[in-house]
């Protein structure tokens, strides 16, 4: 380390008022021209390279949501008066209501791209990520599902992700001890070089236990639990590493997140037992985002400032910089903010079940312009900014929309035409053949791969079309989830195809003896920028929202997946919704199949 | 007062809780044990319960083997203590040498996770005096690591002493040698087994009640030994 | 001289939780000089008598790459067991 | 010179299934001459600067012993790492 390059020198606050012109890298960021311009607004002069790295996450698809946002209207609109939700669209997850005592959480999420680069540490974290969330709600997560979609069950390739994604969720999911109560395993060519990875978490939590992201109380403190930071997948980020950007190219290959269930099962135990101490004001999973978004929210949903010494974050290799700290996407890592009196009793419960604690920072005043994030590294400012700037104030894109081209092509190819059985042998041979099918036959070979009994409340899993959990074991009380979705369907008709998606997962959920109360969704799509794409979105979530008024059920919470492509080629719309449904008595659920000789079959419906 | 019988949580422990309940349907009090307390609190009785205990990081049960409460477990084990490890329990049993033999990858490589069926061969330990010789039971076995190996001398012994408890029926779910699922130390107190009785105690959630014989086992032996 | 030593190891910047939770326990076996742990997999592959050792050497490599390492998440390295063993625990 | 390298070997007669799907997988990578594969564990201690070399085998033998090896199943090995590394792939 002799030749002093620009990485060297510590791009403070100070310097970038002092150098208002030095050439940003922006673009390779991923940031337009307007963007850079709006970011520059303001702050009132250029961005220092850890506000860029936070500004380029924060205003990232994947976080702002700038191109989904504007069609979310649809579900605040369209939402049916409920007073089950205690917490909807804009939380960690969604919260219900189920009795007056008890509340269930639950969320579905995708974790595609990771999982297609290494399907079993991408699938894995995957859980890890859904289950932070449903734990920063304050509940206990008690099950997870796994909708998952895959290329064609003979390509060489699905040989590598499928079992890499299953061995995945297999080994993070029952190290938490979290039952596998459901999912989906579909092929379908299009999903060859883009597999669907979502998972679904729920908690259920005693309603008084609810806990907000807030970072409220001037001067409590910031404390960030769980595991070391490392550089964990800072992909894009690490263009901001090299003196000339040409010279990015190589560092800024991502490394791979591992998973550590070991670590996250210690975070959930040392977390339940804090809040049940009441020793959290407000708490925050770091998930893709790392601290930028978890600094940033949690001083943005308070309306306050916060005040971060980023050196004292424990750092798995010595030699980061501050961008990389604020980008890391290192897993099991949860963000607190205590109460400074409570701060010993928080480091007490961390210490018993062997996980760093680390007070980083403070809460600080509003001031007259809502409060600013100051991140300082070892004495020298960093970031200052607005913190809700990063938030809330992202881009939003009215993305152009067109009707696809080949709709009509599509739809000319119509199921009527389609040769027919006609005798008992060829109705015998396609039966068969379905059964063969990989979409219909039997899936043990992977479910067997999951845990379904652990915590001892599974009343219906794997092969039945809801899984059914007891969640109060004095009366009985219990939930059924389902998810569905059926890109195919989508493809023909997005609106109607949502609509399907979620008519299923609510029948498999009223099958059970459950009452259908409130819906998640993952919506799976291509990219946002392709107008063909961005019409099949809204007609999938007008579908979806109209669908859920007219049954009564709000969607609670879920997620966007944009950029679901190979090359040009988007894969079909796939929205997979989750119903959840409220039984009881769990002792009086009804599973599938004919049970009695003699009894009589009846069809329902038409 | 009924009987108590501790349950340890080690970090990782997953199935303590399943344990508590199905020590509780047989009518004792279950007692939580920590793993960094060396106090046995005066139970009458430990369970190991399953889970992965340090994330079964380098062997399964390797690391809790040197918890505090592991060292009076076994002395009080060599007193005549019952102890009954399940699954990762088992393993940790291994792992201190309170057992003979060891629980290594399953043949086919993949955690496996169904109702299974085995044969109590042994009726005349602390935990499985409930049972009648040669019953059948079905109860559910998940793990990635439960192939029991031991020396063929190991093994002989094992089958010359009655000290297989239970054996795999109907098929073996992980190649373990001899379809062994369960064996005790010569003394018969304790019983470590792969597959988890505390999963099947309930008809609502389990795929029998098999699993129940096992805890009202020990409150039988406790109540012959106390008497 | 048949036998080829593959040894997969983590890259460096991933993190490592088996080899993290084996440091946290060291202290209680009294092991106070360790720093830091790291946890990979050692393969051996025999070969057939004879085999000359650039064969050797071209399919431990390719069987290291295609099958014994996840280049995504570790690095691996070869060699050729020299007869000279490495010296043997007590 | 800080590290000592712990190879952990499956005995000879205990099954390694691990080691038996990569041989069953080799012909498919023309790797025709490979006649066996046994994997086990490769561990790194790394010791604080300066620690002696008999203080250091004799920690790691004492670790390699209660912990990383399962005298049961396994056997191990122990050798302080040269400043000379072993050739890298390719
Ligand atoms: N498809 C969707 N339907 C409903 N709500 C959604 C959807 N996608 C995202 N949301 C909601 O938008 C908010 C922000 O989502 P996200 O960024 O995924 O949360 P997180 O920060 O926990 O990852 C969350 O409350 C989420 O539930």
């Amino acid at each position: 380390m002799s030749t002093v390059d620009a990485t060297d020198v510590l791009d403070t606050v100070g310097l970038a008022t002092a150098t208002p012109d030095e050439a940003q890298p922006y673009a390779e960021l991923g940031l337009r021209d307007d963007e850079y311009a709006k970011i520059r607004a303001i702050l009132g002069r250029r961005p220092t390279r850890s506000e860029l790295a936070m500004y380029s996450i924060m205003w990232s698809e994947h976080c702002s949501y700038k191109s989904s946002r504007v069609h979310f209207r649809h579900f605040a609109e369209k939402s049916p008066k409920t007073d089950r939700l205690l917490a909807g669209i804009g939380e960690n997850a969604g919260v219900i209501r189920v009795t007056d005592e008890i509340a269930v959480s639950f969320k579905v999420e995708s974790h595609n791209h990771p999982s297609f680069v290494e399907p079993h540490q991408g699938a894995a974290t995957g859980i890890g990520g859904i289950v932070r969330d449903i734990l920063a709600m304050g509940a206990r997560p008690i099950a997870v599902m796994d909708p998952l979609r895959f290329g064609s069950a003979t390509h060489p390739d699905t040989k590598r992700v499928l079992p890499g994604v299953v061995g995945g969720i297999s080994q993070y999911g029952n190290s938490l001890g979290l039952p596998n109560i459901g999912g989906e395993i579909v092929f379908d060519p299009c999903y060859q070089g883009n597999p669907l990875v979502n998972a679904l978490c729920l908690g259920v939590l005693p309603v008084s236990r609810l806990q907000t992201m807030a970072a409220s109380g001037i001067g409590n403190v910031v404390v960030l639990l769980g595991a070391k930071t490392g550089r964990d997948g800072i992909g894009g980020v690490s263009v901001l590493a090299s003196a000339t950007f040409e010279e990015g190219t190589e560092s800024a290959r991502p490394s791979v997140q591992v998973g550590d269930p070991f670590t996250e099962k210690l975070l959930i135990e040392s977390c339940l037992e804090m809040y049940d101490a009441s020793l959290v004001t407000g708490i925050q999973d770091l998930g893709g985002a790392g601290l930028t978004c978890a600094l940033s929210e949690t001083a943005a949903a308070a309306k306050l400032g916060m005040h971060v010494d980023l050196e004292r974050v424990p750092l798995r290799e010595a030699s980061m910089s501050p961008h990389e700290v604020l980008a890391s996407e290192s897993q099991e890592r949860m963000l607190l903010i205590v109460e400074p009196s409570k701060l010993e009793d928080v480091f007490a419960v961390a210490d018993k079940w062997g996980v760093l604690a680390t007070a980083i920072g403070e809460v600080t005043e509003a001031g007259d312009d809502g409060g600013r994030l100051v991140v300082d590294w070892h004495g020298h400012t960093v970031v200052d900014c607005p913190p809700g700037s990063l938030a809330d104030d992202g881009p939003v894109y009215q993305r152009p929309m067109r009707e696809p081209a080949d709709r009509d092509l599509v739809a000319v190819d119509r199921a009527e035409t389609l040769p027919r059985p006609g005798t008992p042998d060829e109705l015998r041979e396609t039966l068969l053949d379905m059964l063969a099918s990989p979409n219909l036959c039997d899936k043990t070979w992977v479910t067997e791969q999951y845990d379904h009994y652990v915590r001892g409340n599974t009343v219906l899993a794997q092969p039945e079309d809801a899984g059914v959990i007891r969640i109060d074991e004095s009366s009985g009380v219990g939930v059924a989830i389902s998810t569905d979705g059926n890109g195919r369907y989508a493809k023909l008709d997005p609106y109607a195809g949502a609509q399907l998606a979620l008519a299923e997962a609510y029948r498999n959920v009223g099958v059970t003896g459950a009452n259908p109360i409130a819906v998640t969704d993952c919506l799976n799509f291509g990219s946002p920028e392709d107008p063909e794409v961005m019409w099949q979105f809204a007609e999938a979530v007008r579908g979806l929202a109209d669908g859920c008024a007219e049954l009564g059920i709000p969607v609670t919470g879920g997620n966007v997946s944009f950029y679901n492509q190979t090359g040009l080629v988007a894969i079909h719309p796939t929205p997979v919704v989750g119903v959840l449904g409220v039984l009881d008595d769990v002792n009086r659920r009804l599973s599938s199949g004919f049970r009695t000789d003699g009894d009589i079959v009846m069809l329902l419906g038409d | 007062m009924s009987a108590r019988v501790g349950v340890v949580t080690f970090p990782g422990s997953l199935d303590d809780v399943d344990a508590a309940r199905a020590i509780r349907l047989a009518g004792a009090t279950p007692v939580s044990l920590w793993h960094d307390d060396s106090a046995l609190r005066g139970v009458n009785a430990v369970v190991l319960p399953g889970g992965f205990s340090y994330g079964d990081y380098l062997r399964c049960g390797a690391i809790a083997r040197f918890s505090a409460v592991m060292e009076t477990v076994a002395d009080a084990a060599s007193a005549g203590l019952p102890v009954l490890g399940i699954c990762n329990g088992f393993q940790i049993l291994c792992e201190s040498h309170l057992l003979p033999g060891a629980l290594t990858r399953n043949r086919h490589m993949h955690f496996r996770n169904r109702p299974q069926a085995m044969r109590v061969e042994n009726v005349d330990t602390a935990w499985t005096a409930d049972f009648t010789a040669e019953q059948r039971v079905v109860v559910p076995v998940k793990n990635g690591e439960g192939c029991y190996v031991a020396d063929e001398k190991t093994l002989d012994t094992l089958e010359a002493e009655n000290r297989v408890v239970f054996r795999y029926v109907d098929g073996n779910p992980n190649g373990s040698q001899r379809d062994i699922a369960g064996v005790t130390n010569a003394a018969g107190n304790v019983v470590g087994l792969m597959p988890h009785p505390e999963h099947a105690v309930e008809a609502l959630t389990g795929p029998s009640t098999d699993g129940l014989g096992v805890f009202t086992s020990v409150l039988a032996h406790l109540g012959a030994t106390t008497r | 001289m048949t036998r080829v030593v593959v040894d997969v190891m983590l890259k460096p910047e991933i993190l490592d939780p088996q080899g993290e939770a084996v440091v946290r326990a060291l202290p209680r076996l009294g092991a106070s000089t360790v720093t830091g742990v790291r946890i990979g997999k050692r393969i051996e592959l025999d070969f057939a008598d004879g085999t000359d050792e650039q064969t050797m050497r071209d399919q431990a490599n390719t069987i290291a790459d295609a099958l014994l390492a996840n280049p995504v998440i570790e690095d691996f390295t070869i060699r050729v067991e020299s007869d000279a063993e490495p010296e043997p625990a007590q």
